[in-house]
């Protein structure tokens, strides 16, 4: 920043919500033309930090300085004026609408009071293009595009206003391969223009690649701030959870040769292909592998399911499985699903209740719930999971994502399944609570759990399987056991673009 | 947010409807303190029983993100039914119920499949249902509802016990044992997560659609019930009635504190919502106010019971931040 | 550009016919319209197909095209308007007993009715965006209390327009109620409201996500407030016609048309919980109304069966054309 | 910001509609002439006479003294710029009818279809289904299909532009059972008098109290005619007469017996000497009401159900009751028939029906008939037996 005033600075934020202190005297100082990363575990204040620099919220403390002078914005619309722009992690795309309405959201051409069309086209096409979606058709709905074109179309909603401070929100969460280094791409070129950029993610590597500068926040507070150059993944999760995290992922146990799930002719609902024959063993973990799209998750959804199938069958334990849900699962196959707060939880629910949700039968006694049984459900997976809430009563809304994730396993582990099917397990899901799970994932299997799950993540994917599928256009198209399993043999698969398969 | 902080909010949510009351009971002491003598006293509390039976049945409703404008026509397809089946003769009362209770669960049946496996709006199909039962009403009564209501039900719609009427006696263990299931059940708790997140109820393995047709179902018992009790009450068919006990029952949950969004809201609110308009109702005749007055009055205190739900739960709602 | 994108948006190409597309473009209840239609010139076009029978059809939706066009815009923004009925009531009464016959009156009175509608809106917006009270209770909360006014102003028929109002309303050329064309501008109005500004797309994005409206700079409040001001100003129209045709104010007149209304919304293809639909939907939805009511006394169906044809026709329109997504 | 501009702007137009509406001009004659057609209508002795009977039929059967009848203007209508030759399937005559949506109403109208079909009359038939909007557009849609003649049966004020402008395009129009704005310029009405049962009732009410006491007034439907009329008749008549009379509430019952049972029940309390009613179905109620409280029912109105009588059979209860006819739809249709046919038809016509108080009784009680049937019916047996009215 070489001593020049900072384009947006916030100083020593404080913000209180009944019962938690998300922020306590955070500060950051993003130059003109860099891009700054905001790292930290999930509950750390970095999304309330970028709703209280976005006007969102109002900080109890501390103040907001824009290019040296103090802000005091009364809601979104005056940051976007003052040129704060956020994109969001959540999708705040709106799928009802057309492309081009959705990225002049809020920032609408008119003239003489009518929408001025022309230049609504113009200007649309023009922010499409800085972010490589130039010849996308400005009329379609955005639901029928991909979730990374809908991601682009978020920036682009950004560019096209008179943006000095970019700030993105986990932009990349729900992106891999081609898409991620397309959005790099886009965060560089906007960073050459003068724009500074606030970067938000909890893939360190990318940070690495990516930024300038970094600070990393716990517990609401910026621990440590610098260069990106005095920062090696090790410091940062260091600095993030005030821990080493030395060994994420455990050497795996050796599988048991009992086949739990057997798999022939598989082929989902729609899928015209050859079918998929797969066995699953007990203590063994599988990976599905591929790029977003390719038939990863519809796969797993069959397994559970859900869905519905064209063909083939699927047999637990020896014996066959009905497609459906409900024999799904009482057949011991069970989903924890990517999107928790969608298809996971009932948030209104209190944690206890979340906890046995599945389980509901287990601690009743004739239809009576026995209070005293749900309580001590809740105890156990406590314990078992880690999960930090204020007791059995919290409104599971309230708990931050990592452990949201854990109630959601709870809810399944309670049932003793025999199949625990993960899609996406630690999506938007902290360093620290990364690694718990990921113990967690072992321990299961050590216990003689079968454990299929899908991810985006390939060091994830490589780091925690001992078998991979890779999929591609809705088909498994190639196999890895864990000693071949390769981070780049994948990527050729999931392309097609390597001799393999 | 810390345990304390939870209860005090939803100590809060539950207290607003509450306090409402006691504001209405104080405001028709002070100006019309006949309103407790023993007739009209007798009146609330049947007034009570039978809006509280319709409010009950909407609740489940509710809970699951429905809504059931059906309520009134079933209540009058209900005593059309009985009148027409015994004709005033109570040997025949007991099949004249059943007939009732299936004619009404078809309706209740009608209402799920719409909402579930068509997907309408719970609002529109159950406006649909009202619509066409209503018509259906007409088309076989041809208007004037024949036969008349045998004096058994006057026992379940007009007597007293011990000084009670018996609809609310009616009404009052009805609660009760709504109120025990939806808290202690697991029936109850898959009511509350199917309607707090259908999607995510329906892949914790909760059989959802049976779940919401079940509301649905007991919904229309309930107005049934609530028939055969208004018909008990005054002994004939009224054809004019139904319209009113749709949005009263809805009403009076909605002042209680049930959301429309679904899952949130329990018995104790919406007996708290009975209350309330219950003894407004009837302390708007008493006032004489002119039936101008009574619509306005009725209008402004569901206004006023949601504002102050509000203010309590504006708290809560601040903590997802 | 990148594979991920290109991969997904193949599978998603694939040209898809399901209902629930043609009834989001409001093509579907034109579709059970034109079969209504053609039903009705095979069993009686020399009835059906008369200017007074046009006329009676086009008339039939004057008032309901009214309270449905302003209905659409607050349910486009994900609210509901329980009180249009009774608004246009109040409002109407208000218009006859102001204007008592005097026809220097006549338009300063209709511009202050509307201006009550459009109030009547200001209150429902500022309760519902800023207090952030649930549309539902606010409209039945005001469709008591507004009803409740017109009862507290007279309970028995009284005021009078000027015979220029009641001509305009009640006056066809041909088959052209003169009537109809407050429809067609209210229409053309809504139209432009909602497909040529700024306003229009912040209804529909605060209907489809308010969340997502409001941090991407969309005045979420005054959008709401907006919405609901159109509709407030609708039915104060729609008051006016009501009284207009009557020639005299009632504290009956507008009873019922809310159900109505919501009913020709959603038939219409539009979405009760926001941000889809379009107007030529609503408005097939009203001709569907229009026409089953005329039809009733054309083709003289046994009085008692009305009902039960009604509640049928909307139960079929609903199952077939309201989609699961549009939920 | 947006809120305080709008508000400023709404305001001012209001304010400024406003004071340019107070600017005098003057108002627009208001038709009061019972007919549109001008001048056609001679006063007439024979009308006068036919209209006073019925308010002495009345005040004989109530047993009361000097029974004031209110000016009005009753003429013969001279009805030969309708006259029409009777085609060869009879004349057409559409009748916009509230819709079966009770008793009243479908014995209202199964009486008409029946004189209809004994006239060899084209009966054209509109049910308003009880909604005033409606019957708007019913009355329009009558009129395109040009009938010869239309009977109104009135929902509401709201229909009164729309009768105007089918009498405007040449058709007749009869109110029946009700009463239409006179600018709406209908030829006819016919009914029984609304002053006639507001008043009879009210001096009946004032006859058993001597003239003073507290009494509660319980109409039926808010805004609807049939009961805003005679209530308006009967404040008159306590305003002007009876000045000891305090009408210590008033209230509507929708025509509900469940609403008129409980808004009796909670006048109860209030130690009413009389209760002044429109209905039967509201004599149901305040009897039901006080019978449970165990207090003695005061004295009550209404009009003839055989429900009411058959409640009371037993009980001693003091009531009068002065019916309104549904089937007086047939002289409604003979109406339009005379008009169609030249003959001079008087402007009003006060349709007769026996009041009666509780000492006749057993005379109208019809023990083997439902509780649905209006008394005294004028429907053959057959007839009450296809609405399944009486076995």
């Amino acid at each position: 920043m070489s001593g020049a005033v900072p384009v947006l600075e916030a100083r020593g934020l404080v913000k209180e919500f009944p019962g938690v202190r998300a922020l306590d005297g955070a500060s950051i100082a993003c130059g003109a033309g860099h891009v700054h990363a905001l790292v930290g575990e999930n509950g750390a204040g970095k999304s309330t930090m970028v709703r209280i620099l976005t006007g969102n919220e109002s900080a109890d403390a501390g103040e907001v300085l824009l290019d040296g002078q103090v802000v005091r914005f009364g809601g979104p619309r005056e940051a976007l004026a003052a040129g704060v722009t956020a994109v969001y992690q959540e999708l705040t795309v709106l799928p009802a609408m057309s492309v081009l309405d959705n990225v002049m959201l809020g920032q609408e051409r008119t003239r003489r009071r009518v929408l001025d069309n022309r230049e609504r086209r113009r200007v649309a096409r023009e922010a499409l293009g800085r972010v490589g979606l130039g010849d996308v058709d400005l009329g379609r709905r955005a639901e029928d595009l991909s979730l990374a074109s809908r991601q682009l179309i978020e920036i682009a909603r950004a560019l096209a206003r008179e943006t000095r401070v970019l700030i993105l929100d986990e932009p990349t969460a729900v992106l891999a391969g081609e898409a991620l280094e397309s959005i790099h791409r886009v965060v560089r070129s906007v960073a050459a223009e003068g724009i500074a950029v606030i970067y938000i993610s909890h893939l360190l590597e990318e940070v690495r690649e990516l930024a300038d500068q970094v600070t990393v926040l716990r517990d609401g507070k910026d621990v440590s701030t610098g260069p990106i150059a005095a920062y090696d993944v090790p410091k940062m999760v260091r600095e993030m959870v005030g821990r080493d995290v030395d060994s994420v992922f455990p050497d795996p146990a050796p599988h048991g040769e009992e086949v739990v799930m057997s798999v022939a002719g598989l082929r989902p609902r729609g899928d015209d292909g050859p079918g998929l024959d797969f066995e699953l063993h007990a203590g063994e973990i599988v990976g599905l592998a591929g790029l977003l799209g390719s038939g990863r998750t519809r796969l797993l959804r069959t397994f559970a399911g859900d869905g519905g199938r064209s063909g083939g069958k699927i047999a637990v334990g020896g014996r066959e499985v009905r497609a459906g849900l409900h024999a799904a699962i009482d057949a011991g196959v069970v989903l924890v699903p990517e999107e928790r707060k969608v298809e996971g939880l009932a948030l209104g629910l209190p944690v206890r209740a979340n906890v046995t949700l599945a389980s509901i039968a287990g601690i009743a006694r004739g239809g009576w719930l026995d209070r005293r049984r749900e309580k001590r459900a809740y105890e156990e997976e406590r314990e078992r999971l880690g999960i930090r809430a204020s007791g059995p009563e919290q409104l599971t809304g309230q708990l931050s994502g990592g452990n949201q994730q854990k109630v959601v396993l709870a809810k399944w582990l309670r049932t003793r399944p025999r199949v625990l099917l993960l899609d996406e397990p630690t999506r938007g899901i902290d360093v620290g609570a990364k690694a718990e799970i990921y113990a967690l994932i072992r321990e299961l299997a050590a216990q003689g759990m079968a454990v299929v799950f899908a991810s985006s993540d390939l060091t994830e994917v490589v780091g925690l399987s001992q078998r991979v599928l890779v999929c591609r256009d809705g088909q498994v198209v190639g196999r890895l056991e864990r000693e071949d399993v390769d981070p780049e043999g994948i990527m050729h698969m999931a392309f097609g673009t390597g001799a393999a398969a | 947010m810390n345990r304390a902080g939870a209860l005090a909010s939803d100590f809060g949510a539950r207290v607003a409807p509450l306090a409402g009351l006691v504001i209405v009971l104080i405001a028709a002491a002070i100006t019309s303190p006949s309103l407790f003598e023993s007739s009209n006293l007798r009146l609330i509390l049947f007034q009570i029983g039978l809006i509280g039976i319709t409010a009950l049945g909407q609740t489940l409703v509710l809970l699951v993100a429905g809504i059931d404008l059906s309520v009134g026509a079933v209540i009058g397809l209900t005593a059309v039914i009985v009148a027409a089946h015994t004709d005033g003769s109570d040997g025949a009362l007991p099949v004249a119920i059943l007939l009732a209770a299936a004619a009404g669960a078809g309706v209740g049946l009608l209402n799920a499949l719409l909402v579930i496996v068509r997907g309408v709006p719970p609002f529109v199909a159950t406006f649909a249902s009202f619509v066409l039962v209503e018509g259906v009403i007409t088309a076989v009564t041809r208007g004037a509802p024949s036969g008349s209501i045998p004096s058994g039900l006057h026992t379940l719609g007009a007597d007293r016990v011990a000084g009670i009427p018996v609809p609310l006696l009616v009404f009052a263990v009805l609660a009760l044992v709504v109120g025990v299931i939806l808290a202690r059940t697991s029936a109850g708790r898959r009511l509350y997560a199917t309607g707090l997140n259908p999607r995510a109820a329906a892949m914790s393995g909760i059989r959802t659609p049976l779940v919401v047709a079940s509301a649905y179902v007991a919904c229309a018992l309930f107005a049934v019930l609530a028939g055969l009790v208004d018909a008990g009450y005054i002994g004939y068919v009224d054809a004019q009635l139904s319209r009113e006990l749709n949005l009263e029952s809805i009403a009076a949950a909605v002042i209680g504190g049930v959301a429309l969004t679904g899952g949130e809201g329990t018995v104790g609110q919406t007996v708290c919502g009975v209350l309330l308009l219950a003894v407004l109702l009837v302390w708007m005749v008493e006032l004489g106010t002119g039936v101008g007055g009574q619509l306005a009055v009725e209008g402004a205190v569901i206004l006023g019971a949601v504002w102050l739900q509000r203010q309590t739960l504006s708290q809560k709602r601040s903590v997802k931040g | 550009m990148s594979t991920a994108v290109a991969t997904t948006a193949r599978a998603r190409q694939r040209p898809r016919l399901d209902f629930s597309r043609v009834a989001r473009s409001g093509l579907a209840t034109w579709i059970v319209v034109a079969a209504l239609v053609l039903g009705l010139t095979v069993h009686d076009a020399s009835g059906f197909w008369t200017t007074g029978n046009i006329a009676n059809v086009l008339t039939a939706m004057v008032v309901l095209g009214l309270v449905s066009v302003g209905q659409n815009v607050v349910v486009l923004t994900g609210g509901i308007d329980l009180s249009v009925g009774s608004a246009a009531t109040l409002t109407g009464l208000l218009a006859a007993i102001m204007i008592d016959g005097y026809p220097e009156r006549a338009i300063p009175v209709v511009i202050a009715v509307l201006a009550i509608g459009a109030l009547i809106g200001v209150g429902h917006g500022l309760l519902i965006a800023r207090v952030k009270l649930p549309p539902f209770v606010v409209t039945l909360a005001t469709f008591f209390i507004l009803q409740g006014v017109a009862f507290m102003i007279t309970s028995s028929p009284t005021g009078q327009v000027t015979k220029n109002l009641s001509n305009f309303a009640l006056e066809k050329t041909g088959f052209f109620p003169h009537a109809f064309i407050v429809l067609i501008v209210a229409v053309a109005l809504v139209a432009f409201l909602l497909y040529r500004t700024a306003l229009g797309r912040n209804v529909y994005a605060v209907g489809g996500d308010s969340e997502a409206a409001r941090s991407n700079g969309v005045p979420v409040t005054s959008t709401l407030v907006w919405a609901y001001v159109v509709c407030g100003l609708l039915a104060a129209a729609a008051g006016i016609m009501l009284a207009a045709r009557a020639t005299i104010g009632s504290p009956t007149a507008g009873q019922g048309l809310e159900l109505s209304a919501i009913a020709a919304v959603v038939i219409g293809g539009s979405s009760l919980m926001g941000g889809r639909g379009t107007l030529v939907g609503t408005v097939g939805g009203v001709l569907l109304f229009a026409l089953i009511e005329t039809s009733f006394t054309l083709l003289q169906i046994e009085a008692t069966l009305n009902d039960l044809i009604r509640g049928l026709v909307i139960i079929a329109a609903a199952a077939i054309f309201v989609s699961k997504d549009d939920r | 910001m947006f809120s305080r501009r709008v508000w400023f702007v709404l305001g001012l137009g209001l304010l400024s509609a406003l004071v340019l509406a107070a600017c005098g001009g003057s108002k627009e004659g208001t038709e009061e002439t019972a007919t549109a057609s001008g001048g056609g209508c001679k006063p007439s002795k024979s009308v006068e006479t036919a209209y006073d009977k019925a308010w002495e039929q009345g005040e004989q059967a109530l047993e009361l003294t000097k029974l004031e009848i209110p000016k009005t203007e009753l003429c013969e209508v001279d009805t030969s710029k309708w006259q029409k030759e009777e085609p060869s399937g009879g004349y057409k005559i559409a009748f916009a009818a509230q819709g079966p949506t009770n008793s009243w109403a479908a014995e209202n109208e199964e009486a008409f279809k029946t004189k209809a079909g004994e006239l060899g009359v084209e009966e054209l038939y509109a049910s308003a289904d009880g909604d005033a909007t409606k019957q708007v557009d019913n009355i329009q849609q009558l009129a395109s299909q040009e009938p010869d003649a239309m009977v109104v049966v009135p929902m509401g004020s709201s229909i009164t532009g729309q009768v105007k402008a089918a009498t405007a395009q040449g058709i007749p129009v009869v109110a029946c059972a009700g009463t239409i704005a006179p600018s709406s310029g209908v030829v006819s009405t016919v009914t029984r008098s609304y002053e006639l049962q507001g008043r009879l009732w009210a001096e009946w009410i004032a006859k058993q109290i001597d003239g003073k006491g507290r009494i509660a007034m319980i109409s039926g439907i808010a805004g609807v005619p049939t009961a805003e009329y005679p209530k308006k008749a009967a404040e008159e008549l306590f305003a002007e007469k009876y000045p000891e009379i305090e009408i210590v509430s008033k209230q509507y019952d929708d025509w509900s017996p469940t609403k008129a049972k409980t808004v009796a029940a909670s006048l109860v309390s209030k130690n009413l000497d009389a209760i002044w009613s429109d209905s039967s179905f509201t004599a149901l109620g305040v009897y039901e009401a006080y019978k449970e409280a165990g207090r003695p029912v005061p004295p009550v109105t209404g009009d003839a159900s055989n429900a009411y009588l058959k409640a009371i059979q037993n009980a001693d209860v003091k009531f009068a009751l002065s019916p309104f006819p549904p089937e007086m739809s047939t002289q409604c249709l003979e109406t339009a028939i005379s008009i169609l046919k030249g003959e001079p038809v008087p402007n009003f016509v006060n349709v007769e029906a026996p009041a009666f108080t509780d000492k006749e009784k057993e005379k109208y009680l019809r023990p083997e008939c439902s509780e649905n049937l209006w008394i005294p019916t004028k429907l053959s047996d057959e007839e009450l037996k296809s609405l399944k009215l009486c076995e």
